[in-house]
This record gives structure tokens, C-alpha cells and sequence, in this order.
């Protein structure tokens, strides 16, 4: 079968008493980062502290779109240095990551979104981001099964393409990162929660687990969803708001989409995956929420919605739908790096666009927690952005979702 | 089971902000919030007393749906049950609406005439379902 | 009558399903697994079922075990995959239900649950199902999820989609038969006894049972826990969840022992622990060897249970085979989490009929029926559809644009604008409100006059614009922009009854009690005069004032604003004489009616913004240059504490400009970025962004607005438009406003 | 679909509201005396509890009102709060 996992992924250790860097999530982006700080800034001594199993949330949870053509230069840096991880990561961890380039459509239904579209596309252009703009006529090559009729309800007038932009297989990716972070020596201790972080001096030291106590030189906090619980351990509040986000897969379908396709304006995040299944995202669900699960209307719209844009999907039926718990700036773009507690790192808020993040989040922040200092990728994603209110908004023009 | 759709003039509609008013002449007051009202057969100047006082005698279209199957087509895309002689703001479809139920087979629908065509032309669709479906 | 499989032609009966006519048929294999070829054939008698997958002309993946025979029916194996093929699609539709209590299943115990309840009762049962007294019996209807708030979602045939409310659920849903795990226990003629015995105990076929399973999905959805009982080998739900209750087999009780579970004796990798996934014990060994401990991670690495059959049979086999090998009880272990649906929905039923059409509502204007008489082309804003422009036979978009703009220029035009949310304020406090919430100062608006404003969000940036009147002592009118009028409602609400509660002011929505027609240009007043009594000149009808009166025969409120820095009159009259007043215009005069995108054209010619286009929500008023729309009086407004944050004060923010090609035929594309030099090898740093790009009648040359760094103080620069596709064009910055600057065409032809 | 309680209209489903995050977040009394930290606290920083959460919704297609209540955001159970 493709993507089959290797004879041995990880041990299963128990948490010892002290590390130089306690890692807090073992998701994608925790792990990530524990296998950087192993690899690239020859810190070895991490634990990496799970409350369930590795990779049980988000990272396995989304709908692994994988683009870097986002609007503003701080946003494109980041999501572009990904993309080239990416590229490479298959070979660098020895995994099979069905990695799949085959191009990200990003559909425009309104004359405002064909603006937004083609800013995007230019500025992409002028960063060095393979990005196109494509007219109605040109999509048909693309993707021949999407509904190109005039006579829709909200007809598609264009569409940005991403070509380097596509899928990866997302628990081979967490797994990868956990086999190559155990095999460097990180302890990956699962079912391992942390009810406390020890501050002292304004410092922290130490966090309380379900399973001890465990001292950190430094402290690294990457839980997607529950970051404003953990922050609030250390007194920490955090400007991100949690939300759900589901996702559903179809059964298994002989292959009839090749490309990705999103449209923000509908809210349809549609690819096929090596198996053969449909795997679908929607809008975030309005409130906030720690359930992990979402209101049965959003996938009632979503489902719709993808009918206007792909009539062939109307017999396709839908196996499994789930929710992950997304944690939102305002601006919609992520916080990463040092906090007012000495020795307190955050990584968060990455909202809707986590996974393709993965690679560059991990390094980047490995090497911020390795240097005491923000890298200069994340660097103008620090809080103070919100003071000085130069957020980088990716709301709107950006298509900014997933 | 079925019903039949039409559309009927309510005349003039009012919006009355402030304690409810009186129903003067059996005209037809329905609450669309706690001090809120809409009232027909009655104009701006009528309520001196009220908070406030709006014409919307063009801002809403009836459409009135009759029949033992009026029920099974509202709640085809409504989940909100009205009584009999009682009226609720609410969603039906995609629309937002004031339902009224002046009889037990015998619904008015106040919409805003800018949806009226998407409601008539889903309403028909679900009369349609409910003669196949029966 | 006859059915047709895999290309050879069986008889069958009236009310088999097509897996039972197969065996009877003495059919026992006829498929293949999906990855490793394998022959299977049918192993169940329901949903549950592995192996009997079938494709049924454009239906994909169809469990032969539910397939209703007809006569003339096609069904074709499937390996695991099914095929989307063209075909008309089903009209589902859906229905709201509510009842005290609803019962998942109509076995014994569901009925008796139903039968006991008091209220209004609704029973569902995915079979078959004989009526109940005084109960509403839902036949051949799934339950497939519990949501919050007891709301079950439920598919009748796979054509209506039931949304159920429920104050208290019984769920009484049985067990599901597992496998015995012994080497070849997927081979054809091998099925669950429970199969064995409804298909009248085919000859070939070998019964085999692992024992029953609960069928805990829903209950497990719903947030219940679960706790395995050794006796049956399988996890029941355990502790309570508030208004769900559960009964019969699914509790464990009836369930016979389940049989000792031993690791099978023999070749692991033939003995099939999920037969859909193809997947053994030999693979669940190799899991634990990689180092997992999770049942999630041993489902994930064997793929066991992502099936389409959900590993309805192959779940607990799974926990019991892994907790064996890892030597722990299997209720240390726990289960995979339960995902809705139960069984899979087609996109179709879900959708329901939120398609074409009806996929969003079309909202029409009263002059709707004449905008398409007249051969509008329309353009979506928000939910409406609004004429764009009105091409004449054989003309294209450009031609049809420059024409409605040029009469607008030098004769007149009219434009339907009813679109504008329009909301009424009234109350002693209306004034105080308004003035909170507007950038602009307001109190010295008289009575009968209006003026433009502005709105921002807290955080400074512009939310919306339009024209305040103040129809009355204690009365405003207040315009939105098309799309945001139901936002800026809901904003000015939650303003006033969330933080000031204390004003006494009430907002009401007349968006549509009031039709509006723009009548602009130098001829506005030759064109209007003869329908009305209204005073048109500028003396006793100036520049932003209100007046009432009758047009055409129409009571109407006229105000002359103007968004196209034209001579214009906005004439509103009740929404029911809308398109009374738009044929009288029409026939009053030589009128050309034009578009948005001719407005758009007109308004960006004096640099009136587009808030959404000019703007995306990190522009201020000062970045538009519309300072002089910002009160310094004022104490506060919402927005203006923002003002003064770093980022916000810097002087070398991007500002509103226009941009004149060199070439005056050029047209650069709207979203281009713009770039210092000619030169385009990335990185190149981004100056701003054209926001509006047009050709003019009026200039008779292509111009832009765009957002440009420092864009004031850049004046006469040289830049380059950088398009999605090759060289940048090149642009000379010009002050915003372009076109009569000092404002001399306001008032029309001087006389 | 969450079932909320509408002071004036009773129990409705969530489609009939509109979600509008943490209850009570007043605005300053004086924007001009707050430091920018402060400004951006009330712009930007809201609590985001797992547990019970006083949050704002209002009846958008009902009657218009904007209403508190409490909702546990882990179990999505509502503590129905006064008006």
C-alpha cells in the first residue's frame, strides 16, 4: 500500500525528572520543533509532553492543503519557506509523505474576489511565489469536473493557481517528524498532561504533569486549540479565540479530481486523496468551542456548496466528518515566539492554516527557543503587533483560509 | 395532504417600538421583539405615545399558505412551530421571515420582498415534494 | 423478475434485497478486496457488510445487503472503490421534526420504549417497520448522528433527511456480529451466523461468530462512555448523558457470551481482522512492533475501520487483537472515537435543496423586471443582483461603459441605488448615537439636509460610508453601502443595547420600504422638472439638502447628493412604486440608464472610495484622505482612540492616489501591485496596490486609484503596475481626484 | 446545532443567531487615557476559557436582541443567564 509506515516509529519513555527544553504538544508543530531543536540547534535533551496520543489533533484533523501563496510579505516569507522544507522533507526524514504537488485552484465567485485574486497573484509574483491567475477558459485544463456554467448562482470568474502548491498524507508527516525526533533522542511521552507551569522569577522552570513534575530550562508551548489554556498556567493571556473547525472524507472514489481546489467565498476545501477519497474542509463554526466537534449545518452548507462548484459529487457520499479545535487571531495570523515569562515560548494561532505551516513553524521556532530571540521569519509575529496595531491581515484579500 | 400558496395585502404595515399597542378594530398586531411590533392597517401618526413608529408598509410581502399540508411544507425548512393565532420571527430556508398562523391549516408569511421570489420559488418547490411524498 | 450481476442474470423475488437473491442464487462469492484481490463474497445481512459492495448504474458503493431488488437491476462488483459518473441529480429534500421522545430502533425493545412513551413519539428504523399506535413510525430511516441539544439527524431512504428534535432519546440500536478470527475467515461462503440464518442457511456457506458488538456509535457520539464487558467481549455504554437513554442489546443484556478470544493458531496475515481495509492480525502485530500503544495509532497504521463500512465488524476485533498482543485488557485500550454519520450520506441528501438557485437567495429590486427587459447584464453584490451595465445589441462592456458614462457627463442618467441599506433612527437621542459612531461631527446637520460620513471599527480601520439626513427634530435617515447594511445594523444594535442601553433611540430597517432612483447629470433638472413641483435650482435646492414632494405623481423624498460629482437628484418613493417611478423617468426624457460599473467609473473620477474595494479593513480615514470627514471636536468616536497607535500615526502608511498610465490607452489591471522599478526579479518590494483601474469618458484616457505608500507625498512619481502576467506598466501617481476638482460640475450647467 | 435560549422568542436554533464572542467586555470610558497596551487589551484580548464562558449572541433572524448566557465551551451546555 502506498505510505506505508516503517517497521518502527517511536518508544514510548517515561517523563525524566529535568530537560533542557520541555516541548508542550505533541502535534505536529510540537514535534516539529523537538525534531529541530535535535537536528539543526544540537539541543537532544527535549521531551516532547503529550496529554493523549502523538498527533491526535489538529495535524490529523485538517484537510493537509499545502500552499504558500499568501497576500502580505511577512505571511509569504514564512508559508514560502515551508513550501521548500516541504520539498525536501520526504528525503530528509526517509518517510513516504505522499507529499503531492499538483497545484492549489483558489476560485473567485465575485468581481471583488477577482481583484483580491489577482492582488494576491501579483504579490506572490514579485516575492518569487509560482502563482498564476487564471480566466474561466483556462480552468477547464485544470480541473475539467468543476461547474465553469455562467448560469450559477455565483458563477467561478477566475482563479489563482499555485502549481508547487498541493496535499501530503498528515499522519505520515507527524509520524516522520516523532520517528526522527525519538530516533535524535527526544522523549515523545504520551498521556502526559500538563496541569501547571512552575514560574519562578518571572521565570519558568518546571511544568506539573499527570505524571510528576518535570523541570525545563525553557518551556515551549505548541497546542493549537488549548494554547489559552496553557498560557493561563504561566498568567498568560493570549489574543486568540478558539473555534472548530470540521472536516469531512467521502468513501472511496476511482480518481476524478487531481488538483486542489478552495473557493473562501463558498467555503469548499476540496481534494482527492491517494486512496481515493474526497477530503473536504468548511468555515470555522462561529463560537467558541473546546468539543472538538461542530454544528451539523456548516457541513450541510459545505456540502451544498461543493455540489454548485462539482454537480459529479452529487452520488459521492460522506463516510466521516469530525472537528478540530483551531485557535484564531485576530488578524488571522499566527503568534510566535518569546512571551513576558522568561523562558516561556508560545507558538500559536495558526488558525485555519496550521499544517502547511508544519515545517517552518518547527524550525523557526526552534531555533527562536534555541536563541532566546524571535527568528527573523516570526519575528513580525509577536504580540506587540497588536499594540502598535501592525497586525498582518490576512483576513479578506488574502484567502486567507486553509 | 396538500396546500396552496398565494400571495395577500396586508395594506399598511407600521413598525411600533414600545409596549405593545392596543389591538384597535381587530387590526392585526404581530410582536417581532420584546418591544417591538408590527402592526397593519395603521400608519406613523397613530401611536404619538410610541418610542418610535416606522412605515414599512412596502418593506414586507404576505404570502399565505393553506391547507391540511401548510405544516408539512413549513417545516420542511423550518424548525420554529407556530401556534394557532400565534406569530414568531424565524428562518424559512434561507429567508427570514414572520410566521403568522391565524387558523390551524392556514399560515401567513411576511417576508421581505427582496426574497420574495427565492421563497415563492423554494415553496413551490416543497409543494411539489410534499404531493410526491404523500 | 430478473436482476443482472457482474454481467450474468439471475432471478429474483419481491422484496429481497439483492445480496439475499445472490446466495439464494448460490452466488456465495463474486467480489474481490480491495488491495490484495482476495475473493469475497456476501458476509452480512445489513449495513455492517465488508465484502458485498456494488455499483448500481451512477450510485457508487452500494452494500448489496440494502439493496432493494427491482426488476431489471444492474449491480456490478466493486473492489473497495466505487466510480462518479455523470447523471441528473436526486431531489432530496428535508423535514423538521420535534418530539418528547424519539427511539432509535424498531427491534423489540425500541418498540416497547415507543409504546411506553408519553408525547409526541417518533420511532426510527432503518428496516422495515410495522406502524405503532399513536406513535409516528419513520421506516427504512437512519439515524446517523446525535448532535448537541438531542437533535438527530436521520436519512429516509437516502432522499429525505430528517432533522429531529428530541427532549429525551431512547436508543435501542441492537449489536452487530463480529468475525471469528481463524486463517481464511474471509473466504467466500464464510459469513456471520446472524447472516447465515436470514439467508435460510444457504448450502456452502460456513456460519462464523466472534460474538456480538453493541451498537454504540450514537451513544458514543453523543458524548456517552463506554466500558467493556468481558462477558460479551465488547465495549456498552456506561455512566448517563442527560436525556438519552439506552435499551435492549445495546446494553449488553440478551447478548450471548461471547466466545473465548484466542490470537489465531495459523497463518496471522490470512486471518482478517477488517476484511473492507484487507487488513490482518499479522498487520495489528506489526502496529504494536512499530512501537504503538494507541488504538488510534494501530488504526491509523493498519488503516482498520476507515472502510466505508466504518469497521462496523471489524472495531472490536481490532482492540481485541491488539490488547492481547500488548497484554493489557482490552478496556485499558479503549475504542476509536465514533464519527457521524453512522451510515455514509450521499453529498446530495445533505445538501438537500440548497442548489441552484435556491443554492442563496437572488434579491431583486422593484426595477428589477425592467433592468432585465432592457438587457442589464447583472453583477452579485452580497445576495443582489444589480445591473452592471446595459449593453446595446452588438456592443461590448467598454463601449456600453464609456456611452452610460458619457451621458452621465453631458446629459443625464439614472441609475436604480435601491439597493442601499437604509436605516431609521429615531428618538431624543438619535443625534448623541450617531455621533458616537460616526467619524463625523453631526450636530450642526439641520433638519432637511444631509451629509456624507463615515464609519470605523474600534480598531480605526474604515467599516462603511454613506449619507446621513436628518429627515425630522428627532429623525435620521441613515444610508449604508449595498453589501453592509445588515452588518452596520447589527453594529449600531449592538452598540445601543449592549453599551448604551441608556439612549433612547430606536433603529429600524427600511432598506426596502424605500425604492431609489439616481438622476444625475447636467440635464438632471431638465429631466425631473416636468414630474414635479420641488424647486430643482440650486438656490432653493442646494447641494445636500432634502425635499418632499411628489415626483411623478409618486409622494417621494428627494435629496441632492451625488456620488458621481454630477448634478444629481436621489428620488425615493415607496418600494411598491418603484418601477412607477422608474418608467416614468424612463419616458420623461432622453435618459440613459447606466450601471455600477459605470458609477463606479464616475466616482472614482472624484476619488470617491468603494468601502470593500478602495478599503479591506486595514485602511483608516486618513489613508483615504477623507481627514476633513474626521471630527477633531469630538471627544470620541468608535475608532478614534486607534488614530493614535504607533503603526496607525505612521506618516508612511499607504494613502489613496490615482495613477495615470503613461500610455493613456493602457488599462492596469484592479490588484496589480505596484513596484519602483521595471526591473521584476523577485524579492521586489511592494509600494501598495491598484484598487480601481477604468477607462474615462470624461478624460478620455485609463486612470487608477490605488494604495500607495506615502502615496501623497509621491506625487508625479514614476511606478510600475506590476499584472499577474508580464511587464510592469508604468504609472505616474496623480492627486486623487481627477476630475473637476473644484467641484464647479455639482450644481450643473450654470445658467 | 446548539439550541439557544432567546429571552424573548424561547429556544431556537443556533441558525437563527449571530455569535458575538466574550459578554461584558465594556468599552473604556476614556480610550484617550488608556496606554496602548491597555487600547489593545480591549481591542484584541479576549478570554477564552475550556468551561463555562459568558458569551454574546444575538436573535439576528429572530427579534433582533442581543443576550448573554453562560455555555460550558467543552460540553456545549448552556446556563440560560437573565436578560
Amino acid at each position: 500500500m502506498a505510505g506505508a509506515h516503517p517497521a518502527f516509529l517511536w518508544r514510548s519513555p517515561d517523563p525524566k525528572p529535568s530537560y533542557e527544553v520541555v516541548v508542550v504538544g505533541g502535534g505536529g508543530h510540537g514535534l516539529a520543533t523537538a525534531y529541530y531543536l535535535a537536528r539543526e540547534q544540537g539541543i537532544a535533551d527535549v521531551a516532547v509532553l503529550e496529554r493523549g496520543w502523538l498527533a491526535g489533533g489538529n495535524i490529523t484533523r485538517n484537510t493537509t492543503i499545502i500552499r504558500s501563496n499568501y497576500l502580505w510579505d511577512e505571511s509569504a516569507a514564512i508559508y514560502e519557506h515551508a513550501l521548500r522544507l516541504w520539498e525536501g522533507l520526504e528525503q530528509e526524514l526517509g518517510y513516504d509523505l505522499l507529499f503531492s504537488q499538483r497545484g492549489v485552484l483558489n476560485l473567485a465567485h465575485t468581481l471583488q474576489d477577482v481583484r483580491d485574486g489577482v492582488r494576491r497573484v501579483t504579490a506572490n509574483r514579485l516575492n518569487g511565489i509560482d502563482a498564476e491567475w487564471l480566466e474561466p477558459g483556462e480552468l477547464a485544463a485544470v480541473c475539467p469536473i468543476l461547474n465553469l456554467s455562467r448560469d450559477v448562482r455565483y458563477p467561478v470568474l477566475g482563479a489563482t493557481f499555485q502549481p508547487r502548491g498541493g496535499i501530503a498524507r498528515h499522519e505520515n508527516v507527524a509520524w516522520a517528524y516523532a520517528r526522527a525526533a525519538d530516533a535524535l533522542g527526544v522523549d515523545l511521552v504520551q498521556g502526559c498532561e500538563v496541569t501547571g507551569i512552575e514560574v519562578r522569577g518571572g521565570r519558568a522552570v518546571a511544568v506539573e504533569t499527570s505524571r510528576g513534575r518535570v523541570a525545563a530550562g525553557k518551556v515551549a508551548l505548541v497546542a493549537a486549540g488549548h494554547s489559552s489554556v496553557l498560557a493561563a498556567m504561566a498568567g498568560l493571556r493570549l489574543p486568540v479565540q478558539s473555534h472548530p473547525l470540521q472536516a469531512l472524507v467521502s468513501e472511496l472514489y476511482e480518481q476524478v479530481l487531481d488538483t486542489v481546489v478552495m473557493s473562501n467565498a463558498v467555503h469548499v476545501y476540496v481534494s482527492q486523496a491517494h486512496k481515493g477519497e474526497l477530503v473536504m474542509g468548511a468555515g470555522i463554526d462561529a463560537y467558541n468551542s473546546y468539543a472538538q466537534r461542530g454544528s451539523f449545518h456548516v457541513v450541510e452548507r459545505q456540502l451544498a456548496a461543493a455540489l454548485e462548484l462539482f454537480p459529479l459529487f452529487a452520488r459521492a457520499r460522506v463516510l466521516r466528518t469530525w472537528a478540530g479545535i483551531v485557535d484564531v487571531c485576530p488578524d488571522a495570523s499566527p503568534v510566535v515566539g518569546l512571551t513576558p515569562v522568561e523562558g516561556l515560548y508560545v507558538n500559536c494561532g495558526w488558525g485555519t492554516g496550521g499544517f502547511k505551516a508544519t515545517p517552518a513553524s518547527g524550525r523557526t521556532f526552534a531555533w527562536t527557543i534555541a536563541h532566546g530571540e524571535p527568528h527573523a521569519l516570526v519575528a513580525p509575529f509577536s504580540l506587540d503587533r497588536f499594540v502598535t496595531g501592525a497586525l498582518v491581515d490576512e483576513h479578506g484579500a488574502a484567502g486567507v483560509a486553509h | 395532504m396538500t396546500a396552496v400558496l398565494a400571495e395577500v395585502d396586508l395594506g399598511a404595515l407600521v413598525t411600533v417600538r414600545g409596549p405593545r399597542p392596543a389591538e384597535a378594530a381587530g387590526r392585526l398586531v404581530l410582536a417581532l421583539g420584546p418591544d417591538e411590533w408590527l402592526v397593519a392597517g395603521a400608519g406613523e401618526d397613530d401611536f404619538p405615545d410610541a418610542d418610535a413608529a416606522v412605515d414599512v408598509s412596502a418593506a414586507y410581502r404576505c404570502l399565505e399558505l393553506a391547507g391540511p399540508g401548510a405544516p408539512a411544507v413549513l417545516a420542511q425548512g423550518c424548525s420554529v412551530e407556530v401556534g394557532v393565532g400565534e406569530s414568531a420571527a424565524t428562518l424559512l430556508a434561507r429567508a427570514g421571515v414572520v410566521l403568522h398562523r391565524p387558523e390551524e391549516e392556514r399560515f401567513r408569511i411576511l417576508v421581505r420582498p427582496s426574497f420574495a421570489p427565492y421563497l415563492r420559488a423554494w415553496l413551490e418547490e416543497a409543494l411539489t415534494s410534499l404531493r410526491a411524498s404523500r | 423478475m430478473r436482476f443482472t450481476f457482474a454481467g450474468a442474470e439471475y432471478e429474483g423475488r419481491e422484496g429481497e434485497t439483492l445480496a439475499a437473491a445472490l446466495v439464494r442464487n448460490g452466488v456465495l462469492g463474486g467480489f474481490r478486496s480491495i488491495y490484495r484481490g482476495r475473493p469475497r463474497g456476501v458476509y452480512s445481512a445489513h449495513e455492517e457488510e465488508p465484502n458485498a459492495l456494488v455499483q448500481v448504474g451512477p450510485e457508487p458503493l452500494v452494500r448489496a445487503t440494502l439493496v432493494e431488488l427491482e426488476d431489471g437491476l444492474v449491480a456490478d462488483p466493486l473492489a473497495g472503490k466505487g466510480r462518479l459518473v455523470p447523471a441528473p441529480r436526486p431531489r432530496c429534500d428535508a423535514a423538521h421534526a420535534r418530539c418528547d421522545v424519539l427511539v432509535v430502533g424498531g427491534g423489540r425493545s425500541g418498540r416497547a420504549a415507543a409504546a411506553a412513551a408519553r408525547g409526541r413519539v417518533i420511532l426510527v428504523e432503518q428496516l422495515g417497520c410495522a406502524p405503532l399506535d399513536g406513535v409516528q413510525v419513520l421506516a427504512h430511516t437512519t439515524a446517523l448522528g446525535v448532535y448537541d441539544g438531542n437533535y438527530v439527524v436521520a436519512a429516509e431512504r437516502g432522499r429525505r433527511l430528517w432533522k429531529i428534535r428530541a427532549l429525551r432519546i431512547v436508543l435501542a440500536t441492537g449489536a452487530i456480529e463480529r468475525p471469528a478470527l481463524f486463517p481464511g475467515n474471509d473466504r467466500p461462503g464464510v459469513m456471520l451466523a446472524s447472516a447465515f440464518e436470514a439467508y435460510g442457511r444457504p448450502a456452502g456457506a460456513t456460519p462464523v461468530s466472534g460474538g456480538f458488538s453493541p451498537r454504540v456509535h450514537l451513544w458514543s457520539q453523543a458524548g456517552g462512555r463506554l466500558r467493556w464487558d468481558d462477558r460479551i467481549g465488547a465495549p456498552v455504554p456506561a455512566g448517563e448523558l442527560r436525556g438519552i437513554e439506552c435499551a435492549g442489546r445495546l446494553t449488553g443484556a440478551g447478548l450471548p457470551d461471547a466466545p473465548p478470544f484466542a490470537l489465531p493458531d495459523g497463518d496471522e496475515d490470512e486471518t482478517f481482522v477488517d476484511l473492507e481495509r484487507d487488513a490482518t492480525v499479522a498487520d495489528v502485530r506489526r502496529a504494536v512492533e512499530a512501537g504503538l500503544r494507541s488504538v488510534e495509532h494501530v488504526k491509523r497504521y493498519t488503516s482498520i475501520g476507515t472502510g466505508s463500512d466504518q469497521g462496523k465488524t471489524a472495531n472490536v476485533n481490532a482492540i481485541r487483537v491488539a490488547a492481547e498482543l500488548l497484554g493489557v485488557h482490552p478496556g485499558e485500550l479503549g475504542t476509536t472515537t465514533f464519527r457521524p454519520p453512522y451510515v455514509p450520506v450521499s453529498f446530495a441528501l445533505v445538501a438537500g435543496r440548497d442548489r441552484g438557485e435556491l443554492f442563496d437567495p437572488v434579491r431583486v429590486t422593484p426595477m428589477h423586471p425592467w433592468h432585465v427587459a432592457h438587457g442589464a447584464v447583472f453583477e452579485d453584490v452580497g445576495q443582489w443582483k444589480r445591473p452592471r451595465y446595459y449593453p446595446r445589441p452588438g456592443e461590448e462592456m467598454d463601449a456600453a461603459v464609456l456611452r452610460e458614462c458619457r451621458a452621465v457627463c453631458e446629459a443625464v442618467g439614472m441609475q436604480d441605488v435601491s439597493t442601499l441599506g437604509k436605516i431609521d433612527v429615531q428618538g431624543p437621542d438619535a443625534l448623541e448615537l450617531l455621533n458616537r459612531l460616526y467619524t463625523n461631527a453631526l450636530d450642526s446637520l439641520e433638519v432637511g439636509r444631509c451629509r456624507y460620513a463615515l464609519m470605523c471599527r474600534a480598531d480605526g480601520m474604515v467599516l462603511d460610508d454613506g449619507v446621513v439626513m436628518r429627515v425630522g427634530e428627532r429623525r435620521y435617515l441613515c444610508t449604508t453601502t449595498t453589501g453592509n447594511a445588515a452588518a452596520v445594523l447589527a453594529w449600531m444594535e449592538e452598540w445601543l443595547q449592549t453599551e448604551w442601553p441608556e439612549l433612547r433611540v430606536r433603529l429600524t430597517s427600511v432598506t426596502e420600504q424605500w425604492a431609489t432612483a439616481a438622476v444625475a447629470g447636467p440635464d438632471a433638472r431638465e429631466l425631473l422638472a416636468p414630474l414635479t413641483e420641488i424647486p430643482l435650482d440650486a438656490e432653493r435646492f442646494p447641494f445636500m439638502a432634502i425635499r418632499e414632494g411628489e415626483v411623478a405623481g409618486i409622494p417621494a423624498r428627494v435629496a441632492r447628493v451625488s456620488f458621481s460629482g454630477e448634478l444629481a437628484f436621489e428620488v425615493s418613493v415607496d418600494g411598491r412604486r418603484g418601477l412607477e417611478l422608474w418608467e416614468a423617468l424612463a419616458a420623461a426624457g432622453d435618459v440613459t440608464p447606466y450601471g455600477t460599473e459605470a458609477m463606479h467609473v464616475l466616482r472614482a473620477e472624484k476619488a470617491y472610495p468603494i468601502v470593500g474595494q478602495d478599503t479591506d479593513g486595514t485602511v483608516t480615514p486618513f489613508d483615504l484622505g477623507l481627514d476633513w470627514i474626521v471630527s477633531r471636536t469630538k471627544p470620541d468616536f468608535v475608532g478614534k482612540r486607534s488614530f493614535a497607535r504607533a503603526d496607525t500615526s505612521r506618516p508612511d502608511r499607504k494613502q489613496l492616489v490615482a495613477l495615470l498610465p503613461l500610455d493613456p490607452r493602457e488599462l492596469v489591471p484592479e490588484g496589480a501591485q505596484l513596484a519602483e522599478t521595471a526591473e521584476l526579479t523577485p524579492p521586489v518590494p511592494m509600494l501598495g496596490h491598484v484598487t480601481s483601474s477604468y477607462r474615462s469618458a470624461a478624460l478620455g484616457r485609463t486612470f487608477a486609484l490605488a494604495l500607495l505608500a506615502g502615496g501623497r507625498g509621491r506625487v508625479g512619481d514614476v511606478l510600475y503596475a506590476v499584472p499577474p502576467r508580464g511587464d510592469g506598466v508604468p504609472v505616474r501617481v496623480a492627486e486623487p481626484v481627477l476630475y473637476d476638482p473644484e467641484g464647479a460640475r455639482r450644481d450643473g450647467r450654470p445658467r | 446545532m446548539l439550541r439557544v435560549p432567546c429571552p424573548w422568542c424561547g429556544e431556537r436554533d443556533e441558525v437563527e443567531f449571530s455569535y458575538g464572542g466574550q459578554a461584558g467586555v465594556r468599552y473604556p470610558a476614556d480610550p484617550a487615557a488608556l496606554s496602548d497596551e491597555e487600547w489593545a487589551e480591549f481591542l484584541f484580548y479576549r478570554d477564552n476559557p475550556k468551561g463555562r464562558f459568558v458569551e454574546r449572541w444575538v436573535h439576528t433572524h429572530g427579534c433582533r436582541r442581543f443576550l448573554e448566557l453562560e455555555r460550558d465551551t467543552l460540553t456545549h451546555e448552556i446556563h440560560v443567564r437573565g436578560r
